[in-house]
């Protein structure tokens, strides 16, 4: 019986969090900038605000099933990511599966953007999807490292192995290389700001998002809300050793988002090329030692 | 049972028929002709069954060898004298439409005079009388070669004149010296008196022996004249001669090799030769843009790989090399033919002005393609199970050193896949340019096309055909004692 | 002597443009007043022999008590140093374009100077390539900078202006706040 | 064992009723029509005669040859025919008006005849025969249908020739080493060999097959010849033809060698033969999928990828656990289907646009709808995303490299289906989406005969994505046959000890999570369509005349990244190849000078070579 | 803006009370007002407590900002800019140039009212007003917003006719921005 109450709350907990978390970010950059920034119910205020917009316009029945797939992709890897309490779906796919998985809304927006027939919007999709390749290799690498020294590649197994060591089981103690390199990649995961340069306003008038207004953009920003915490998340349950109970998870959720929204407020903006290179030059060797570590 | 002397008798005496009559019958005196190499095409096969069972002797003018001349006439005998006969009729039909102009009785007497020397060569036991039959072989094609009269035309001929004559003179000094030697020139009695002779003697026979034939086998260093004659003779010439013409000088190298020397240990050094044959043939012809060049070029790489297979010292090495001697002389002619009217067509002998020719001359097209499928051994044609014999008996030698000559036979066949097709490329071409050609006449077509049913029904005789030159095979293997002669 | 110089030049000039009066207004500026026929020989030989390669300007003047528009061409030299103002007279036409011969083909920035000539003024320069409007693209009022163009009279009718006596401007003015 | 003849019988009629009624152009489709619908429901039919064995009346070297049907070939057997069916029943709208298109259906039958005596041969030459007919067929039809199709052709030809003369020395190598040419034979007597000679004839035979399905070294005739022909011989290679080249590396690796034996040859420790093998495979699988990026052709986009997933099915063989080789072979199903998807819909819009340049296309989505769907389900497909098939066979094949304890294998994957992921987006975004360009508005979808395929390959694409159970149970009953231990599977996924996967609760999540995301969307108001040009522009109004898309150069700074990678190390070695063989040609060549006195000097030389080197020899 | 506003419904209150704390302003400095715009943003007056948000497209703002004066040729892009934004949009005049031409009141080249073109929210006085007054009229206009008064934009709808007629004298002919207006009134049922 739970498990029908878990499906039904948890994309409503994570979306409160995600947005909470979208807030104190705005909050905490402006506190850097020396302002009082806006309150932290501000995205709640936004959405709802897009949610109920009057013209929302669309260039296309593809630009409404992108929308679908967007949102529908991230339910559907926050479901089979595992949450303190609730991994009932992570026995049907493992960390492989997650991978693809994480791909579909990226994809679906790809497709949206792509019909609304803006170059703007095109040139973020592209951009968007080099970057992908950038920071997509390291990290699979990393997960590659781990699910051989476990032997299995289930995210949830990969979970207990940890916590089975306390704080020196946890992924990022343990194997610290590819713990940083997995680090460095999240920050081109979650888009921000050196490696944000597929949304930048003032070159490409946010990218993707040029032509997405009203519900379209709205429902954009709970996949950016829900994206978020399933894509920390994913790299708690790897590297911080997973959450036992809902008070850790939530501080380890704002510790790590805190470490990388720090980055994120200090950085100017990389160049798509260079934010690849970068990638495969700093994060990518980083694993590949890792990797030989645990083989030899 | 039908007297084997009629081979050479009939066409000799057929050739000078003609010479005489030809004042007053004027151009039909290739009807004769037709009669004799009819004639000569049923002696033949009626002698085959025959000879299987054992081999005949014959005696001319009575007297008995050692002293007298005689023909022995075995399975290699018949099968090549059926082979020289039926490619000479076919060839003789096609020439019927390909050589106008009043002056065609000479060229029919030098046919004929041609078909007499292989027969010749082919079927005589007597050393000496074997010279005599390869100086007329020899005389014919010279003159053949030279016989469309144009500038290059003697010029080759000139150049085929004076190697050839090089190479007549090195077999007469090696007769003499057998002579001196053995005291006979019977090639039986000259087989068991062979081991006797002291081995630096033997050496000399042996070298002069092989250079000279090999200078009409055209074996690599010697074979410097049959590019200019092959590409500047008639192309029903071109045709005898690299059909059969140098294989008939080949068989003759092997037979005295095996069954009269027996010097087995020199075969190592024949197979190099030929392997290198093969690559020299093969390369020279990729980079050729005179389709004649290419084919004989294409020629001489089929005589490596021939002498390859003859000379793995085993009967299935010789049996192959056999069956890939009637596959050559079979696609090699159609090529040849085709080529012929291709050129009178298109009056150039350059590829690259055939563009889009398949779609004015299908028929030959077509008989072209099957030509060359079946030269490269792809499979449903002869050519592949003649290979095929040919890498087989290779392999089974098992020795690395025809392991890496494999290998080497395979990158040569790839060489000649790749010249070949580009002609098949340029004649299929979409946007064809030739307009003003019509297809060949019927005639010379339907010689192309008994060629052709030899390659595409092959297999399907298959066992008979391996059976006779398996029987052949055998025959040459086995050394030549004088009592098979009695 | 004090403008040596500039005297100098107009000597050479003068030779070849005897009807052309030359003044020199002051250091290094020298002004030309000529018919407007003889202007293009004028404007080859200065950049074709006497090296004023640079054309920084063409400007207009509307004489309009005289009817006359005058067109001032301005050539500079780069080793002398020296600007020469060359004023020609056209007649001015009420309606419609008046006319002219273009010098696009001796200097390129010359189109650009004609079009907004032709766009200010409404003198046609014929022979160069493109006449169109390009700064004021929706423009359906007469060319704006003729004396007889009235802007003030234009922009109120044009753009219906209207006074703002907003109502918080009336009570502030009313309690005597404004105008302290 | 009449069902194999039947098949022969039918294809080799097709070639000869096509030559017969080459005139008239509708009698020759309905008649190859018949015959492939023919062909496809005998080899669906044959699988009550599994395992029957055929005699040809005569012997070759004394050796019988003959047919036999095994569950490999079966599964084979299906695919080929499957798609020459639906390939046909494509074209017949599309190659209307197309000259040459009498050429086409007579050497589509003479290739599927070659191609089904492949599968069906029981003995070495058998296989060889109809392995030629094969790539002459190939050849044949390919130099047909651009214009500079005889140039690639001509590679193709060059490649493939070589191919088989190394196959012809195996054959009889096998041959002469065993004493016979049947697979059975052979494969008991395998053990007997010693380590170097069964390194050696395996090679000899894995490079003649990896010619044939394009492995990295030897690939690139591949993307020339298959995209300068027509389109839907392009569907009909890269789907299905390549892959007997696949079929020739697991029956002789796996069939006749056996797993024992190959992993017998080791190098050092964890190097054996298979890890090399599958280096190449990673070769493959990365460096054909980056040059997709560049390409601007969709053509040659997707011909790039079909070498590039070839490199996926290799290493799922190379692999050698049971995961592994499962995903393999399904993978070669799995890419038949959604390949061929991708390149009907590129036939489509060449067909009503007349050009597959992707610089040029645009919009499309507006008009040709169905199209669109079809490339949609089949990129989703190649760059294997969850709901459809891809996703499974890369699935195990990531799970066999990941627990087999290949780790730089499996990098080399993903790095691949990263690079498809963006040369995918680039085909369909700068074909169907993005601003439909002036003259393509009066563009209409295709016709029903056209789209019919298409809606069949979406069918299987989806279906066996959700449902991989299906084709699971023909790959199980394939590996027991091969001696391999089976992959234990359901309908819907696999359940194996160390994990789960089941496609099933995948999609039906992710149907759930798009009706969630309807209802939020409901929530707000209606939505307002706007045409194209209605854009933000900086404030510019947008007109006809001006192409305003971003089609050119998709991936400059990709390109920026990878170019000082890109060394052409191929293209150079061949032209060095070439280069080096018309040089000694062209030295050979000059030996024939012309003068008579040269000739003289060549006789005498020979003369006393021949002297010196028999005396030592007598 | 002058008949009697309907009864509201309590859905629309609350709607209103929480989408006036979210407004994005477009970003589209036209006039010499835009400089005043940076110091309103950043640490100083910080636009961002109100929930202000400088936004790129038209597409994601709410508050369209006519900085200054507006020659004929933006004034073209400034209407196409408007139509594409997403109701409900809102007008805001910066300085005195666009209530009756400011300092370029005769000038030919320069448009003298906004709101004959476009229905204009709020306006705020002054040759460049500090960033104190445009805070305050952001909050002036949140105040509307929350009362349910900011309903200018359906004033484009309702009397579209008038402000066409008025481009269309401007402009040399009828401009094409895609829009179809007439239908859209039908839409919001105006």
């Amino acid at each position: 019986m739970n498990v029908v109450l878990w499906i039904i709350f948890l994309p409503i907990i994570l979306f409160v969090i995600g947005t909470f978390m979208l807030g104190y970010s705005r909050k905490f950059i402006a506190r850097i900038e020396r302002r009082y920034g806006p309150p932290i119910q501000q995205v709640f205020y936004d959405i709802f605000k897009l949610m109920n917009k009057k013209t929302n316009i669309s260039h296309g029945w593809m630009h409404d099933i992108a929308i679908l797939m967007l949102l529908g992709g991230t339910l559907l890897t926050m479901y089979f990511v595992p949450v303190p309490g609730f991994h009932f779906f992570a026995q049907y796919g493992d960390m492989l599966v997650i991978m693809y998985i994480l791909l579909i809304p990226a994809l679906g927006m790809a497709l949206g953007v792509g019909e609304t027939a803006n170059p703007n919007g095109s040139i973020g999709i592209s951009r968007a999807l080099m970057m992908l390749a950038g920071y997509d290799i390291p990290f699979v690498l990393t997960f590659i490292g781990f699910a051989m020294i476990n032997h299995t590649t289930s995210m949830y197994d990969l979970m207990l192995a940890q916590q089975a060591g306390g704080i020196a089981g946890w992924g990022l103690i343990s194997q610290p290389l590819l713990g940083i390199a997995a680090l460095i990649a999240l920050q081109g995961m979650l888009g921000e700001k050196p490696f944000e340069v597929m949304v930048a306003p003032h070159e490409i008038a946010t990218g993707p998002m040029t032509e997405m207004g009203g519900k379209y953009l709205g429902i954009m920003m709970i996949q950016h809300a829900i994206g978020i915490v399933v894509e920390l998340t994913i790299y708690i349950n790897l590297f911080l050793g997973g959450a036992v109970n809902w008070f850790e998870y939530i501080v380890k959720l704002f510790v790590l988002f805190t470490m990388l929204l720090s980055v994120n407020a200090v950085f100017g903006r990389f160049r798509t090329d260079d934010a690849v290179r970068f990638m495969w030059k700093i994060p990518l060797p980083l694993a590949i030692i890792g990797i030989l570590f645990i083989i030899f | 049972m039908v007297n084997p002397i009629l081979l050479i008798i009939v066409p000799l005496g057929t050739a000078f028929l003609i010479s005489l009559t030809a004042s007053f019958l004027k151009n039909s005196t290739k009807y004769l002709a037709l009669l004799a190499m009819i004639a000569n095409v049923w002696v033949s096969i009626k002698l085959l069954p025959e000879v299987m069972q054992h081999s005949i002797n014959v005696v001319i003018a009575g007297v008995k060898p050692p002293l007298g001349i005689n023909l022995f006439v075995g399975p290699s005998g018949a099968v090549f004298s059926i082979l020289i006969s039926a490619a000479g009729l076919l060839i003789l039909l096609y020439s019927f439409k390909y050589i106008e102009g009043d002056s065609q009785h000479k060229y029919y007497t030098l046919f004929l005079l041609l078909i007499t020397g292989s027969h010749g060569m082919v079927l005589t036991g007597d050393v000496f009388n074997l010279f005599v039959f390869f100086e007329i072989l020899a005389i014919s094609s010279y003159i053949l070669v030279g016989y469309e009269g144009k500038r290059n035309g003697l010029e080759a001929a000139v150049k085929y004149l004076i190697l050839g004559s090089i190479g007549s003179v090195l077999i007469l000094v090696a007769v003499a010296l057998i002579y001196q030697e053995a005291g006979t020139l019977n090639m039986a009695d000259l087989a068991d008196k062979f081991g006797m002779i002291d081995p630096s003697k033997r050496l000399m026979i042996l070298v002069f022996f092989i250079t000279g034939m090999g200078v009409e086998a055209a074996v690599f260093p010697l074979n410097s004249w049959l590019p200019d004659a092959h590409s500047s003779a008639p192309s029903s010439i071109s045709a005898m001669l690299s059909g059969f013409v140098i294989e008939v000088a080949l068989i003759v190298i092997v037979k005295f090799v095996y069954s009269i020397f027996a010097m087995t240990e020199i075969l190592g050094f024949l197979s190099l030769v030929a392997v290198i044959t093969l690559l020299v043939g093969e390369f020279a012809a990729f980079k050729q843009a005179n389709i004649k060049r290419v084919l004989a070029y294409s020629s001489i790489g089929q005589i490596g790989l021939i002498l390859f297979a003859m000379s793995l010292n085993s009967t299935g090495g010789i049996n192959a090399g056999l069956m890939q001697i009637v596959n050559h002389t079979a696609s090699k002619s159609i090529l040849f033919l085709v080529a012929g009217f291709l050129i009178v067509r298109t009056g150039s002998y350059q590829i690259s002005d055939y563009r889009g020719i398949a779609k004015k001359m299908p028929v030959s097209a077509f008989f072209f393609v099957i030509g060359v499928l079946s030269l490269l051994g792809v499979p449903p044609f002869f050519g592949f199970f003649s290979k095929l014999a040919i890498i087989i008996a290779a392999l089974h030698t098992g020795s690395i050193f025809n392991t890496v000559m494999v290998f080497l036979v395979l990158l040569g066949t790839v060489i000649e896949s790749i010249y070949f097709l580009r002609i098949i490329q340029v004649m299929y071409n979409r946007d064809g340019i030739v307009d003003s050609v019509k297809e060949a006449p019927f005639l010379p077509l339907l010689a192309i096309a008994a060629f052709a049913v030899v390659i595409l029904a092959g297999f399907l005789v298959l066992p008979q055909i391996t059976g006779y030159t398996g029987g052949v095979a055998s025959e040459i293997v086995r050394k030549m004692q004088m009592a098979q002669v009695f | 002597m004090e403008y040596a110089k500039e005297n100098s030049i107009i000597e050479m000039m003068q030779t070849e443009f005897p009807e052309a009066h030359f003044t020199v207004k002051k250091e290094r500026r020298i002004e030309v007043k000529m018919p407007s026929g003889r202007l293009y020989d004028f404007a080859v030989r200065m950049q074709k022999k006497w090296n004023f390669l640079h054309l920084s300007a063409i400007s207009c003047v509307d004489w309009i008590d005289d009817g006359e528009f005058e067109l001032v061409y301005h050539f500079w030299n780069y080793d002398e140093k020296v600007l020469v103002m060359a004023k020609i007279r056209i007649p001015r036409e009420e309606e419609g374009d008046s006319h002219f011969e273009t010098i696009s083909n001796l200097w390129q920035p010359a189109k650009f100077f004609e079009r907004d000539i032709h766009e200010m003024f409404g003198v046609y320069f014929d022979g160069s390539e493109d006449m169109e409007r390009f700064i004021l693209t929706d423009w359906t009022g007469p060319p704006p900078m003729r004396k007889d163009f009235i802007t003030r009279e234009f922009a109120l009718n044009f753009y219906h202006y209207r006074e703002y006596e907003p109502q918080w401007l009336k009570d502030m003015m009313a309690a005597g706040e404004g105008n302290e | 064992m009449s069902i194999v003849l039947n098949l022969l019988s039918i294809a080799l009629a097709g070639v000869v009723l096509n030559v017969l009624f080459s005139k008239s152009k509708i009698v020759q489709k309905y008649v190859s029509l018949l015959i492939f619908a023919g062909l496809t429901y005998f080899s669906f039919v044959m699988y009550s005669q599994v395992g029957e064995h055929f005699d040809f009346p005569f012997q070759i070297a004394g050796q019988s040859i003959g047919f036999t049907i095994t569950w490999l070939n079966y599964y084979f057997g299906i695919m080929i025919t499957g798609i020459t069916l639906l390939t046909v029943i494509f074209s017949l709208k599309y190659m209307e008006g197309k000259d040459g298109s009498t050429h086409y259906y007579t050497v589509l039958s003479l290739k599927t005849f070659g191609m089904l005596g492949v599968i069906f041969s029981s003995d070495l030459i058998t296989f060889f025969v109809f392995w030629e007919i094969m790539s002459w067929s190939t050849f044949g039809l390919m130099s047909t249908g651009g214009k500079d199709a005889p140039k690639s052709a001509f590679k193709y030809f060059v490649f493939a020739i070589t191919a088989s003369m190394i196959l012809m020395a195996g054959v009889v190598l096998s041959y002469s080493l065993f004493g016979s040419f049947d697979f059975a034979v052979i494969h008991d007597k395998i053990g007997s060999l010693s380590l170097p000679m069964t390194g050696f004839l395996l090679s000899i035979f894995i490079v003649s097959f990896s010619v044939e399905s394009a492995v990295f070294p030897v690939h690139s005739w591949l993307p020339d010849g298959y995209s300068n022909t027509f389109t839907t011989f392009t569907a009909y290679l890269s789907g299905i033809s390549t892959r007997i080249g696949i079929y020739g590396i697991i029956l002789f690796l796996f069939g006749i060698f056996g797993i024992q034996t190959v992993d017998k040859l080791s190098i050092i420790g964890k190097i054996n033969f298979r890890y090399v093998f599958g280096v190449f495979a990673a070769l493959t699988m990365v460096v054909p999928t980056f040059t997709a990026l560049y390409q601007h052709d969709a053509k040659k986009l997707i011909a790039w990828h079909s070498v590039g997933q070839g490199g996926y099915m290799l290493i799922g063989l190379a692999s050698g656990s049971a995961l592994g080789i499962a995903g393999g072979m399904f993978h070669v199903l799995n890419h038949m289907a959604y390949v061929v998807l991708i390149v009907f819909a590129i036939a489509a819009v060449e067909h009503r646009t007349g050009t597959t340049n992707l610089n040029k296309l645009g919009g499309l989505i507006k008009k040709m709808p169905v199209s669109y769907l079809a490339l949609l389900f089949g990129i989703i497909g190649l760059a294997g995303l969850p709901p459809m098939n891809g996703f499974v066979s890369k699935w195990f094949i990531y799970r066999a490299l990941i627990l087999g304890g290949y780790p730089f294998l499996a990098i080399a994957a993903v790095i691949g289906t990263l690079g498809t992921i963006l040369s995918v987006y680039k085909l369909i975004h700068n074909m169907f989406l993005g601003q439909l360009p002036e003259r393509y508005n009066n563009v209409k979808e295709v016709g029903f005969s056209m789209q019919l395929p298409m809606w069949i390959l979406m069918i299987v694409v989806l279906g066996l994505g959700i449902f991989p159970g299906a084709a699971m149970g023909l790959i199980a009953k394939i590996q027991v046959a091969l001696g391999l231990t089976a992959v234990p599977y359901s309908l819907h996924g696999i359940q194996t000890a160390s994990g789960q996967l089941n496609m099933l609760v995948v999609s039906a999540v992710f149907i759930g999570g798009i009706f969630v995301t309807w209802i939020i969307y409901l929530l707000g108001s209606r939505r307002k369509h706007v045409s194209q040009y209605n854009n933000y522009a900086a404030g510019n109004f947008l007109d006809k005349k001006v192409a305003y898309n971003f089609n050119y150069e998709f991936y400059a700074a990709m390109e920026h990244v990878i170019d000082p990678y890109r060394k052409k190390i191929i293209q150079r070695t061949e032209q060095g190849i070439a280069g080096l063989t018309d040089a000694v040609s062209e030295y050979i060549r000059r030996i024939y000078t012309g003068m008579i006195n040269t000739y003289g000097i060549y006789v005498i030389t020979a003369f006393i070579v021949t002297i010196i080197i028999l005396k030592e020899l007598i | 803006m002058d008949e009697k506003l309907t009864q509201r419904s309590v859905w629309e209150k609350i709607a209103a009370k929480l989408s006036k704390r979210s407004l994005w302003m477009l970003h589209y400095c036209t006039g010499c007002g835009a400089i005043e715009l940076p110091p309103t943003m950043t640490a100083r007056f910080d636009m961002e407590r109100f929930g202000i948000n400088p936004m790129v497209t038209p597409r994601q703002a709410d508050i369209l900002l006519i900085t200054g004066y507006l020659s004929v040729k933006t004034l073209k892009r400034v209407v196409l800019t408007y139509e594409q934004m997403q109701a409900p949009k809102y007008v805001v005049g910066f300085g005195s140039c666009t209530i009756n031409g400011g300092m370029y009141w005769n000038s030919y080249a320069t448009m003298k009212s906004l709101d004959r073109y476009i229905p204009v929210e709020t306006y705020i006085a002054g040759c460049m007003p500090r960033p104190e007054a445009i805070i305050h009229s952001f909050n002036e206009l949140i105040a509307k917003i929350d009362r349910g008064e900011a309903n200018s934009w359906k004033d484009y709808y309702k009397n579209y006719d008038f402000y066409r007629k008025n481009q269309e004298h401007t402009f040399e002919g009828p401009i094409e921005t895609y829009n179809d207006i007439k239908a859209d009134a039908a839409l919001f049922r105006i």
